[in-house]
């Protein structure tokens, strides 16, 4: 690195002004490529071929065209929708997406606040959205999108318990909170968490699903009962910013699960120094892997509904969840 | 004010015995909504997400049908009347054109009742097929749709190259079948038949057709998200589906064993053995798969009809316009929705004095009203899209 | 799996049965397109339609002889002819002069039109034809009105009667 | 006109399409006489389809008698046709009839398919019937189409309302002499003519009246 290249990031204004643009760049990229992904695997997994004529030859630029097409939409807000509430719905649900990034380990110090209370913050901000949703689903004035806000109420914060209660066995065994400790943890101990975490592996991912609203807990935006839910009145980029908060979360949450349960930007086998460079193509690969299998998911299950839903939030996942943590620490005491 | 133990007590009690004031919304499951199968209106009393009543306004698709044949020809009848049900198109016309050849005493040669079977059979499994696409995606699951519809096009391919159409094949004529050529001095000679190879292409078709429905067996049947959400959801006991004259799949979901391929002559059934697909509790589950069953007994039908179809002329000996003598006659027949009949009261004129067309989902959706009483939102939609119904049907 | 395919051997195993399903057409359409690939790009790739495919009438203006009958039997009243009659002058002298009736006008209004082919059947002198050709869609409703000379060019595109079934 | 049951008994095959001056047995005539005798009409058979006529009076009689003792369980359909002289569309009838409304209501039993219409005459002007509601509750929207498009007017019906047509329609569409407004709207476009057609193939002349007037 030149002198003065460290120099000028060591002041604190340029690197926070520069790791902000970093972050602002990253959502869109990411969530297109995952939008991008998503309209391309689902149209393979039904014998068709996907976007095909945006941008030559296999349709790479359908989601810059499509985010353009959000863009010139006319910004339709309804008569007597709760105008500052309606205005102001997407933009928290995107910075609940955002917020996420910070905390994420992309390789041994490409970080971009290592916090000591990483975990617990990533899920404290997460669920920022939901108050996001629920806004919207408000604000609108349709009674459809009225009944997809209420239901994402209900099922974002019936799944907030399982989420936080299965990412407790991993801070136990790591024994400390910051996502970059955790994963220090996992290349000290030679393995990652998920070989005994996978019961709260699986929790986490499950509610991940719940927390993304997709299908099979589609509940507040199902197509086929509520039109679009509590995405129903709204067009245009402010539509945008839920179509990429959805898959920008999408990215996160999986970057999460990949650091506290694979082992983040480090695979079992890969040398010291060599991490520095491979770390964040290792943590991408996994997620990538993660989010094949949600959309995967997404195209072969129906959606529950909310009381089968609710039913497996509390009656399943929790107290499975709190058992987790019980045979966790046990084993930490007695090994 | 600080809480002594008394006012918590009593707040604790009051927070039982006080009934949450909730007054109820009426939802609007308007005319224009994803999941009606058309423009159906479903006026919902909801709290929360249970429904009290609900009141179907149907009517918005009406185009009244019966008054429109009391001006129009015969053949020009047979062209309106497949747009009753148009999901399966060439099933509509088959009653009404056994009913007025009856009335005029025609012999419908042989080949042509085969060629109206196979057709009637592929028909239906193309209706059921459009079935097994729509209702997994009220679901919520979108993949087995293009499953479905990939294998409805084989067949749709198939009647379009025997009829020249592929929902509305207007290939039956009073007295037989003919594919729409001119009638003038050279194209009269011209010999009129099935396409080269129709009979082969089938074969392979029903075969595709077959593995496709063990794939959506496979894909749809044992999800248990689907189970847990069709299972005892919309139970429609026999003796209500009797009394409001519910046919087809979904009585036989119920248990009654009434198929009128089996009891009425329209159509030469008789010389094919093909079973009457039932099941125990009429709910949502059983209506889907007794639709997957009798799509592979279509198959079993259409291959049986292949095998065996006589050769011979297409149509019988009609004159160029056509009288229908004086009479009245009720034909029903078993349309992929359920009971299709046609009351024809002919005057002897070029058109009949009166047509009353009896339309399978006006009475299936008849018991909406009943059977949607006090069910949860997403449940309506399932029971609904479980009925498979199609509103041209409803409203004529 | 029982009569009506509820329980499976474990409680996953539906599902996971569907997952496979999902898997394997993703698999095959992108190793075996030409197999399993269901879509075709339209403009680049077209599917020819069957020849007997109803997709426009085309009309042979000398076969006709303006007897209105394909106008009085169309269920939607979309046909609009109209003619005049036409001496022809004898082929040798002294002989007969024919009177023959020309076409003046000759539309289908394709916007009503609901391709049912009674007055293709009903025409008594093989004027009208049907051609499998499906791509005019227009973009004023007005343009779906096709006069005389657009209905004779259509003629081109009609196919030969099929071979038919043994 | 009640077809005679004659004395040779051949039993000939339920496919075969009958005319009523067959001098054999209509395989439906046991299944016809049953029903007519057990509801108390007359029965008749024309063209395999058993009718049954019934006063207006035993309307729900009839039906409460044969769904439980004829085990005709499964409610078709109820409708009505209008049986009158001059005829706003369409041709008008052959020969002189009475003008009078015929209630039809289609039963059937659901093991082997046997199917009896009962009929009933009512007036023209504001015909009135017992509804049938409490005996087949699948007649509740026939009855609100029949009350819509001929008029009649069904008591006790739990809720006589328009099915089809908006509540601000007047006028009864299916009634003989409610006009096609459409057809006033645009000109035939068949009345342009230019010759006669010459009838070279022998087959009658096609009229050049609308035969859709």
């Amino acid at each position: 690195m030149p002198g003065w290249v460290t120099d000028l990031f060591s002041n604190f204004w340029v690197s926070l002004g520069g790791k902000l643009l970093l972050v602002a760049l990253m959502i869109p990229l990411v969530g297109m490529i995952i939008g991008f992904a998503e309209m391309k695997l689902s149209a393979k997994m039904q014998s068709r071929v996907g976007p095909y004529f945006a941008g030559g030859r296999w349709g790479w630029a359908q989601l810059i065209a499509d985010g353009v097409k959000f863009f010139q939409k006319e910004d339709l807000i309804p008569a007597d929708a709760d105008r500052p509430v309606f205005k102001t719905a997407p933009i928290l649900v995107l910075v609940g997406t955002v917020a996420l990034f910070v905390v994420i380990p992309f390789g041994p110090n490409l970080i971009f606040r290592d916090l000591d209370v990483g975990v617990f913050y990533a899920l404290a901000i997460s669920s920022l959205s939901t108050i996001g949703i629920l806004m919207a689903g408000w604000s609108s004035a349709n009674k459809y999108s009225l009944m997809g806000g209420l239901r994402a109420a209900g099922q974002l914060i019936a799944y907030e318990l399982p989420l936080v209660l299965a990412v407790v066995g991993s801070v136990i065994l790591a024994g400390t909170m910051s996502l970059q400790g955790i994963v220090e943890a996992q290349i000290e101990a030679g393995y990652p968490f998920v070989v005994i975490q996978f019961v709260g592996f699986g929790i986490f991912m499950i509610a991940a699903l719940a927390e993304l609203s997709r299908i099979p807990f589609d509940m507040p935006i199902a197509e086929s009962e509520l039109v679009m839910g509590y995405l129903t009145e709204y067009s245009g980029f402010r539509f945008l910013f839920f179509f990429l908060a959805e898959f920008a979360n999408m990215f996160t949450l999986s970057a999460i699960a990949a650091t506290l349960f694979l082992g983040g930007y480090w695979l079992p086998g890969v040398p010291e120094d060599v991490l520095e460079f491979a770390g964040p193509i290792i943590l991408i690969t996994k997620v990538f892997l993660l989010v094949f299998a949600m959309i995967w998911f997404r195209w072969t299950f129906p959606r529950f509904r909310e009381d089968q839903l609710q039913r497996i939030a509390w009656v399943w996942l929790v107290p499975l969840a709190l058992l987790n943590i019980v045979v966790t620490a046990l084993l930490k005491v007695i090994l | 004010m600080t809480l002594d133990s008394e006012t918590i007590r009593h707040l604790s009690e009051a927070s039982v015995s006080v009934e949450l004031q909730t007054e109820d919304m009426t939802l609007n499951i308007g005319p224009q909504h994803p999941s009606t199968h058309g423009v159906l209106r479903l006026v919902a009393r909801v709290d929360g997400e249970r429904c009290f009543d609900v009141h179907p306004v149907i009517g918005y698709m009406h185009r009244g049908y019966e008054k429109l044949s009391e001006v129009r020809t015969y053949p020009q009848i047979t062209t309106i009347v497949n747009r009753i049900d148009w999901v399966s198109g060439y099933c509509n016309e088959i009653p009404f054109i056994v009913a007025a050849e009856k009335l005029m005493g025609l012999e419908v040669p042989e080949r042509a009742q085969y060629i109206r079977l196979i057709l009637t059979e592929m028909q239906r499994i193309a209706s059921h097929l459009v079935f097994m696409a729509s209702y997994p995606l009220e679901l919520g699951a979108a993949t087995p749709l293009f499953f479905a519809l990939r294998e409805r096009e084989r067949v749709l391919d198939l009647l379009e190259s025997v009829t020249g159409g592929r929902f509305h094949p207007n290939f039956n004529r009073i007295g037989g079948v003919k594919p729409a050529y001119a009638s003038g001095s050279t194209t009269r000679k011209l010999p009129q038949d099935l396409p080269a190879g129709f009979l082969q292409d089938s074969r392979d078709a029903m075969d595709k057709v077959r593995e496709a429905a063990d794939e959506l067996e496979d894909l749809v049947a044992g999800n248990e998200i689907i189970l847990a959400r069709t299972k005892g959801v919309g139970v429609l006991p026999p003796e209500v589906a009797v009394a409001y004259g519910v046919s087809g799949p979904n009585l036989r979901a119920s248990g009654v064993a009434f198929d009128l391929r089996k009891t009425e002559n329209y159509l030469p059934y008789d010389r094919f053995d093909f079973d009457v697909v039932t099941a125990e509790n009429g709910d949502c589950w059983d209506r889907w798969y007794v639709r997957l069953q009798e799509i592979r007994e279509s198959v079993k039908i259409v291959q049986q009809a292949i095998d065996s179809i006589p050769s011979g002329d297409l149509q019988a000996k009609v004159p160029k316009v056509i009288k229908v003598p004086k009479g009245e006659t009720y034909v029903r027949a078993e349309n992929p929705k359920g009971e299709m009949g046609y009351y024809l009261v002919s005057d002897g004129g070029q058109g009949p004095y009166r047509l009353k067309i009896r339309s399978a989902s006006f009475s299936n959706i008849s018991i909406l009203r009943w059977i949607l009483e006090g069910i949860l939102v997403p449940d309506i939609i399932a029971v609904m899209g479980s009925l498979d119904f199609v509103l041209g049907d409803v409203d004529r | 799996m029982t009569a009506n395919g509820s329980r499976r051997s474990l409680p996953g195993g539906g599902m996971l049965k569907g997952l496979g399903v999902t898997l394997s057409t993703m698999f095959k359409t992108i190793f075996r397109p030409k197999k399993y690939l269901a879509t075709v790009n339209y403009p680049k790739v077209k599917e020819t339609p069957v020849p007997r495919a109803r997709g426009v009438i085309a009309l042979d203006q000398e076969a006709c002889t303006v007897c209105m009958l394909c106008a009085r039997s169309c269920p939607d009243w979309c046909i609009y002819i109209e003619g005049h009659k036409e001496e022809i002058p004898p082929a040798e002298p002294g002989g007969r002069i024919k009177v023959r009736s020309k076409l003046d006008r000759f539309d289908i209004d394709y916007a009503l039109c609901m391709y049912c082919g009674i007055c293709v059947e009903v025409c008594p002198f093989d004027a009208l034809f049907w051609s499998p050709e499906y791509e005019y869609s227009e973009s004023k409703m007005g343009n779906m009105l096709h006069d005389m000379d657009r209905l004779q060019d259509w003629l081109l595109t009609v196919p030969e009667p099929p071979a038919l079934e043994k | 006109m009640t077809s005679s049951p004659s004395d040779t008994e051949t039993q000939e095959s339920e496919g075969q399409g009958s005319e009523p001056q067959e001098t054999e047995v209509h395989p439906l005539q046991g299944f016809a006489d049953r029903v007519a005798a057990a509801v108390g009409g007359s029965a008749e058979i024309q063209f395999d389809t058993v009718k049954v006529i019934v006063g207006a009076e035993a309307w729900v009689a009839a039906h409460q008698t044969a769904r439980d003792d004829l085990d005709l369980v499964f409610f078709s359909w109820l409708s009505a046709i209008d049986w009158s002289k001059e005829v706003a569309a369409g041709d008008p009838l052959g020969e002189e009839v009475e003008e009078r409304i015929e209630l039809l209501s289609a039963l059937s039993n659901v093991t082997d398919g046997d199917l009896v219409i009962l009929s009933t005459t009512l007036p023209s002007q504001d015909p009135t019937v017992p509804t049938l509601v409490e005996v087949y509750a699948g007649a509740d929207w026939h009855e609100r189409e029949a009350y819509e498009m001929f008029g009649i007017n069904f008591e006790g019906h739990p809720n006589l309302i328009h099915l089809y047509l908006p509540d601000s329609f007047i006028g009864n569409p299916l009634r003989k002499s409610y006009p096609l407004l459409s057809r006033e709207v645009k000109p035939w476009p068949g009345t342009v003519d230019v010759e006669g057609m010459p009838s070279a193939n022998g087959s009658d002349e096609p009229t050049t009246e609308n035969p859709e007037a």
